[in-house]
């Protein structure tokens, strides 16, 4: 069903938020079984966690000051990924809607421009590249890579 | 002579062969090192691929090194 | 934590998705305690749901033809809820982000100014008003009402 | 005459105090019943905060009225 009305519990996995929020936007970013016009088989994240917690940190804080947000959070997994798999997830809440689409916005395009944090797109022919900024200025660029083939 | 503390993350990592490396070296400036690093190894990245992080922050590529500073070349992020 | 890493997997409710869908936007309308600075106590939402259907229907497939998503899908709650509950969730899923953004934002607000659902709030003053188009054009306008003191 | 079968939702049914109603009426148009029935029953909202719904499809206010049809008047709606 596209729009269903219901008279039961709307449940997400978010939980309580202060109660004056009104407007939730999430934003999840999952690993794409196509990239480029490659067939992705797997993908791996690395980061360098010190910093990556340093500027992740920076990025939320600077949302919460920029715009008029209640609250931000955001999660970034590392290691192996399957297609399907969330890779990262941001959430902001505030009171009108507005704001928290600008927020968490502001926060996923950051976040991939700024926290170092590398990905490894294993593909199905047994090439593996790291993806290098991968759409981090413009969503419709086709990525620039560097090649180390049969890397894996 | 200053002794310098080098992690590698992926790509770089990968091309270098390991993930750390300690210097003592008479380089000035985190630039003076990259490109020294570069010739060495043939990263195939340019200095404008490339931000540094010394001591777990990001600084200016122009920031000179002290003695048991940790540096972390930071090839181009691909988060998300 | 308002940044972290993991190596877990991030869970959410939305499931499974198209294979291509990278960027998945939600939106969540939740019950807010105070709306123009009354402190309110419950809300009440009525559908006219043969016609709240057809008209949300419309909405996703238009979103799906005007945005370059992958899928779309909203539910609206009805009757008496609680502070914090969730009035509505949209969800969009796109290749990339920009356009998940901008069909979840097209779709609550659209939404919001065509599909017959109607609020009543609940104040703690015991006072109840059919709210008239809750910022329906501008996030920021004051809510217009009609009142009904003492309806409750 | 026409037989026109109303419901009315949300504000207008707290006005008018009841869910239903059936009028067999001599207005050709549902602009005309609404002016009819805001003088009966004067609510709160001018033409201009109302649409129309005939059958269950929003309907232009100037639709003209056939024998049967299931009415409803749309209050200002503030779904989400």
């Amino acid at each position: 069903m596209l729009f269903q009305l219901t008279d039961q519990p709307i449940e997400t996995l978010i939980g309580s938020l202060h109660p004056h929020a009104g407007g939730i936007v999430t934003f999840e970013g999952r690993v794409r079984a196509v990239n480029d016009d490659k067939k992705v088989a797997s993908l791996e994240y690395v980061a360098y966690p010190e910093l990556a917690l340093h500027e992740g940190h920076a990025i939320i804080n600077a949302a919460l000051k920029q715009f008029d947000i209640l609250e931000a959070r955001a999660v970034h997994r590392t290691g192996h990924l399957a297609i399907g798999d969330i890779a990262v997830w941001v959430m902001s809440a505030a009171i009108h809607r507005k704001e928290a689409f600008e927020a968490t916005e502001y926060i996923i395009n950051t976040i991939k421009v700024h926290v170092p944090i590398w990905k490894k797109e294993h593909y199905s022919d047994g090439e593996a590249i790291w993806v290098r900024c991968d759409r981090c200025t413009d969503d419709h660029k086709h990525s620039h890579t560097v090649k180390e083939a049969f890397s894996l | 002579m200053t002794t310098i503390h080098i992690t590698y993350f992926a790509a770089l990592r990968d091309v270098t062969g390991y993930a750390e490396e300690t210097l003592i070296t008479e380089v000035v400036t985190a630039q003076a090192l990259f490109h020294k690093l570069t010739a060495k190894y043939h990263w195939p990245f340019s200095e404008a691929d490339i931000q540094v992080a010394i001591n777990d922050r990001y600084q200016p590529t122009d920031t000179l090194l002290k003695e048991g500073d940790r540096v972390v070349f930071i090839p181009p992020v691909a988060g998300g």
